[in-house]
């Protein structure tokens, strides 16, 4: 009814992509969906700090296999937003009167959706996209976009010189406020890399999308097309700095990276952090049971699990069971995998409810390698069987159950 | 399930000696298992069943168990049509008593305004001393066909089991129809023991009425005036639980039964069908370069940097480096600090144990430490 | 996670049509979505129908404007879908790994989610359309379906021979089997018109659905393809006759109609029935409030509503506002509309939140029509303007805002 | 909001006489304004405001309270995080007290150690006697804008509304800020009184230490031993309340109260921002052909076949042919049969008038009839 209440902000959450370069652990499930962490999924983190930035109206916008991403987020509850006002919306493509079409680009996915985002009224859009692990407080980049008088904040944090090329780059006066924007530069002029979180005053977004639908040549995009476009009319625009641990997961190693981060105290992203927790959805599954033969290390280890092997420096999701004498190392296992007895695995990403043989040897042997280095990182697919006695090299990718050799 | 069902549950038991245990909380709030509550499993195995409405009969010490159900969303409970009802016993409309029931028929009697509001057309009736994965639906579907009036579900004494006194048997013929009852004690022989797991299936019109009759006579308890009474007039048929059970009504038995889920078989029986409870969103648990474990159940936000041997752990417990835990139970967010050593200990929640404290107690008689202690 | 409960039944809700013979009502939301009986959706009756049925896991697939239906279904608390297992989710198109595609027919989308179906492990699956108002227990259904032990069970109503010839019909044998199925057959053998309400096996089902996939020349229909290729494979096949009230609100004509069978007592359609209940979401409107100046007969009206005027045979929605002087007769009135002082409404629809001015005439005057027969119907569009003194005849279709006429 | 707010509900009142509308309920469950009930303006307030935790305090025959709130759903209160508690007065953890409170003081202490645990920064205390339309934000902007250690909200006398003896008086100097407190008699000035609506606004620890310290020297009313006692230590600023108010503590006030709604300003100030309540999945409201009414107030499931005036029906009220009913608050799902006459009447839910009786109150004295009575 015409009384629904205001927003002050939404969130819009960009979850579409289907992740390549995730390779095989996106065959089956859109990149936000991927497991991280030992019991979380990726998406799981833009939408706590949300939930604990205040925000409770959510799209997530997807238009690539939403099913399980779907199932995953159901009503909401999970994140305490199964609410009668607002709540997670999924929102793929739709046809309009005439005809449909799938999303073009991010800012086209905005586009297509003003109709939901003006049923909140709200006066400032929050733009995120589904796939970073980090831990940010909205609210307090609101307030600075707010005292800014901004038209638009976008969050950068500061990245080694180095690495910054890899990155969108803002370049700043010195009161933050941003003059350039520079997609991956050769020669970067500050080391400001976007994180793609933005904040956006509604009415001045909506404007540039309508516009920027009508321009042929755009890619519809937020980065490439609508940021410029708006520096070029100088709207006020400003970087907000951001100073905590802020991963991009985009690819198997990086994805890698960020989960043994968690088993780094040296690392500042601590998750047990009562007042900013990542929620998650639960499984119903029984506490874990250790065995008798298990040898535990510097590891993280999730419901469910039945461990009678050796764990070390390993993430291992709910469900797993690692037998006697099997020995993870470096290694990360998603959730319902079987590790056999006498299976060694090592710098390795197991994807959900894969069953690995007897004596399998999967990842790095016992290479040398450089000091700061590490090997390869093997991917198996997701629900395949891997034959007692395979041995799989470093750095492989395994899409497809392995038989059992015939024997000779 | 197609058949409309109402679930009660009696949250507390008159033949129960927790101790420390249920000084603060009612018997169904008792934790079991690592990070559950009894009353998880019971609300689990209506909601497997497909039961969808349930009450609660509270009597005393019921604000824990309120707590940890909230509005019964973790159990799919928060329904608009039936759900989840707890019944204090002063919330009867214009009550002016004093809270206390004269008997299990008493209390039925004292909350019959709302159970006979409900549109179920059966009833099952439980008690919170037994923990089991039980499939009602069959249980409704055999007391249909066999034209039961009342179908009392039993079990048979396991080896590793004692019987406690005053356990109420049933005795049947050999169609299972219940012909006397009588209660366990030193005369009678456990190998032939037939006991009510204290679940009863039946329609809620005769309960409405067994219990408007008892009454007006005064008459007050379940088995002796019900079960006993009538058992030849009415149609009482035994239905046999076959799988694991736990029984919870001393600290030494609460302690026994604990540990049996320590067994695979126990385990896999236990938790067949998905068992709910409160979400606490705990990060998986931490496993330190130090840490020892062996042949222990470890539940979520736990961060082990010592040694847990034939353990129990709830949620969020700490092992400081150092410290060796035994044959012990630990409940919720309990720290357990460097270099302490622990043996036939229950921890309550909350409890911190300091550096380097020594507590041992014994299989047949575990140490309890209360709630929020500092030892 | 691999425990999750195996559901007998659940119901898949085609909600996909745009519904273009509803004409301007469906500018804005898609035909299931459209307002009925004072304060439902089309849509409620057969979600209700499966809530009373025991049915908690629905899909609704939709590509057409789903945002309004969207926000309607929302979590599904009102029909007490709020589950944390099953419940209603709203399923649109979506991309896989290739590219994505429209649904193409009806079966194209069961076919395009049977991953979806499969999560619930179902025996059966009941697939219903979203245009039909009816009160139906589909657990009696599928007692019979299984009695028959059939694979598809589909439900017919006995319609008068005249009219059978616009619908699908069933021809069965003496037990009730389909022989043959002719759709809007010119000479009907007989008069078991299909409700567009299946019960199929769902093996069954999966398999005629993967087939019917790859021919080209299907059109991917129950009706056309589906339906028929079963019986040529001889499948066991049965109809169950439905007798209650049943009337498909297709066009202007036949939505006029079904809602004044709602104040007809003399038609079989009670929706104050506490055992089979239709559930719709509520908006947050205060009591109706009726003025010193209301007349009130056989009329219905909801909450919210000011009503100050005469209000004769006619359905009035939430937060109508009926002003002194006013006459409204044989017509419904959507949701949010204003009719000022001295108008007069007949046999007239007025979709949501449309302000009628002063002494405007809409709909039919005072002409003399034989007996049995009315005027036709007007439809004024949803939110628009029709300015005072305005006159619209009998059966005009007005989709845009009336302006005042310039004084001369 | 961004600040966190905890809102408390006292449901009951002492000063309050109902007569039979609070035998079987406690004041805040009583029902107004045709399908509302108290409790229901007082929840809308908090959510609209963005407080998105409740703790409401019992005492009483607050099981029809139970029942009308079910788990909050309605009011989007059912949150994982924060959400509706019902505070039973016999919930409390190990407690044997006999369930009476010595004071609003007491009551909060007695229920501290849920209010503890809440992680909110603010609270808002609430009475249940008043019904209005409050921006709580506001407040607690004003709150903090006057750096006040409480805030308590106020309004003036409205010509309409005669003061009831014994409501809290606020006196505040120039600056709003309060410092005196007294109780309405026969010798105040009903022109010049600002007195409480019952609300007030303060830090969450300082409640807690407020209460500690009270409880400590034996004080138990907030009224006198907080405001008024502390009224020159602390900064207590009023908040003056501008629009439409009710008070409801008798049974004439009651009536008139309602009957304020046909106005037409009275409606729009009280439903500005909606007004949540339980959804009943009533039909729209029917008209018969004979009906006839005028300037009433009908809500959903109503069948109407007779005359209807100057009257507020509740849901699923049925009033028969030839029946008039004038003047009158008719509560859910009762029957007024044919040619019945009522005026000046109050009917409880599922009451039943048989054909042709005739029931005449009084403005001052309407006669109440009680819920499931028979006439």
């Amino acid at each position: 009814m015409s009384n629904a209440k205001k927003k002050e902000m939404i969130a819009m959450l960009l979850a579409g992509g289907q992740g390549s370069r995730l390779g095989i652990l996106t065959n089956h499930v859109a990149k936000p969906a991927v497991p991280f962490g030992g019991k979380y999924r990726i998406i799981d983190f833009p939408i706590s700090n949300c939930v604990n930035s205040g925000i409770d109206t959510i799209g997530v916008l997807t238009q690539y296999r939403p099913l399980e991403l779907n199932a995953y987020i159901g009503n909401g509850q999970p994140w305490d937003l199964d609410r009668l006002f607002g709540g997670i919306t999924i929102l793929p493509p739709y046809m309009k009167a005439e005809a449909g079409e799938w999303y073009k680009g991010t800012a086209n996915a905005i586009y297509q959706n003003i109709e939901y985002i003006e049923m909140s009224r709200p006066t400032y859009v929050l733009i995120l996209s589904g796939d970073h692990i980090y831990k940010m407080n909205y609210k307090m980049m609101l307030d600075y976009h707010v005292q800014k008088g901004a038209d638009c904040t976008i969050a950068v944090i500061d990245v080694p010189y180095e690495e910054a090329s890899r990155f969108g780059v803002m370049n700043t006066d010195g009161t933050l406020k941003i003059y350039e924007f520079e997609e991956k530069p050769a020669n970067p002029k500050s080391t400001l890399a976007s994180m793609g979180v933005y904040i956006f005053n509604w009415e001045k977004l909506k404007a540039y999308l309508i516009a920027d639908e009508t321009d042929k040549k755009s890619e519809n995009d937020f980065g490439k097309n609508i940021i410029p476009k708006m520096l070029e009319a100088d709207e006020k625009m400003y970087a907000y700095e951001y100073k905590g641990y802020w991963k991009d997961v985009g690819t198997v190693e990086s994805l890698w990276e960020a989960n043994m981060d968690l088993l780094n105290p040296e690392v500042p992203i601590e998750l047990n952090d009562p007042p900013w927790k990542i929620y998650s959805r639960n499984g119903f599954l029984p506490p874990q049971y250790i065995g008798e033969n298990a040898v535990l290390k510097n590891s993280s280890i999730s419901e469910g699990c039945n461990i009678d092997g050796t764990i070390e420096n390993s993430i291992i999701f709910p469900g797993v069971t690692v037998q006697k004498g099997a020995t993870v190392s470096n290694s990360i296992v998603m959730p319902g995998v079987t590790i056999g007895e006498g299976s060694v695995v090592a710098y390795t990403i197991i994807a959900a409810d894969t069953v690995i043989g007897l004596n399998v040897k999967l990842g790095a042997g016992k290479e040398t390698l450089p000091e700061g280095t590490h090997p390869d990182i093997s991917v198996i697919g997701q629900n395949i069987i891997i034959a007692d006695d395979t041995v799989i090299p470093a750095g492989a990718m395994v899409g497809e159950s392995i038989a059992k050799k015939e024997s000779e | 399930m197609s058949m409309k069902v109402l679930g009660i549950v009696f949250s507390y038991a008159d033949r129960e000696n927790l101790r420390e245990l249920t000084k603060i909380r009612t018997l169904s709030s008792v934790p079991f298992g690592g990070k559950y509550r009894i009353i998880d499993f019971i609300l689990s195995n209506f909601v497997n069943s497909g039961i969808q409405e349930v009450s609660i009969i509270t009597r005393n010490n019921y604000h824990s168990l309120i707590d940890h159900l909230g509005s019964g969303k973790e159990w799919d409970l928060t329904r608009k049509i039936g759900g989840l009802r707890i019944l204090s016993p002063f919330s009867n409309p214009g009550g002016t008593d004093n809270g206390t029931y004269l008997g299990t028929i008493d209390a039925l009697s004292k909350n019959m305004h709302s159970i006979k509001r409900s549109l179920a057309e059966y009833v099952v009736i439980t008690g919170s001393s037994f923990i089991c994965s039980i499939d009602y639906d069959e249980i409704i579907r055999s007391h249909i066909d066999r034209q039961a009036d009342i179908t009392a579900v039993y079990a048979r004494q396991r080896p590793d089991f004692e019987l406690p006194d005053g356990i109420p048997l049933l005795r049947m013929d050999d169609q299972e129809r219940v012909n006397e009852l009588c209660y366990f004690n030193d005369d009678c022989d456990p190998n032939t023991t037939t006991f009510s797991l204290g679940m009863f299936v039946l329609r809620k019109s005769l309960l409405e009425s067994l219990v408007a009759d008892s009454i007006a006579y005064g008459r007050y308890d379940f088995y002796r005036d019900i079960i006993q009474r009538l058992s030849n007039q009415l149609n009482i048929r035994g239905y046999e639980y076959r799988k694991n059970y736990f029984e919870i009504s001393s600290v030494s038995g609460y302690m026994k039964e604990n540990m049996r889920l320590l067994k695979e078989d126990v385990r896999r029986q236990t938790f067949e069908m998905p068992v709910y409870t409160k979400v606490k969103d705990s990060v998986p648990a931490q496993y330190g370069a130090g840490s020892k474990v062996s042949n222990s159940i470890i539940s979520d936000g736990c961060r082990i940097e010592g040694t847990v041997i034939n353990s129990i752990l709830s949620r969020g417990v700490v092992v400081g480096k150092g410290a060796v835990v035994q044959n012990s139970i630990v409940m919720q967010n309990t720290e357990i600090m460097r270099n302490v050593s622990l043996n036939y200990v229950i921890l309550d929640k909350d409890v911190i144990v300091r550096e380097s404290r020594q507590l041992v107690g014994h299989e047949t008689y575990p140490v309890v430490i209360e709630k929020k202690s500092i030892i």
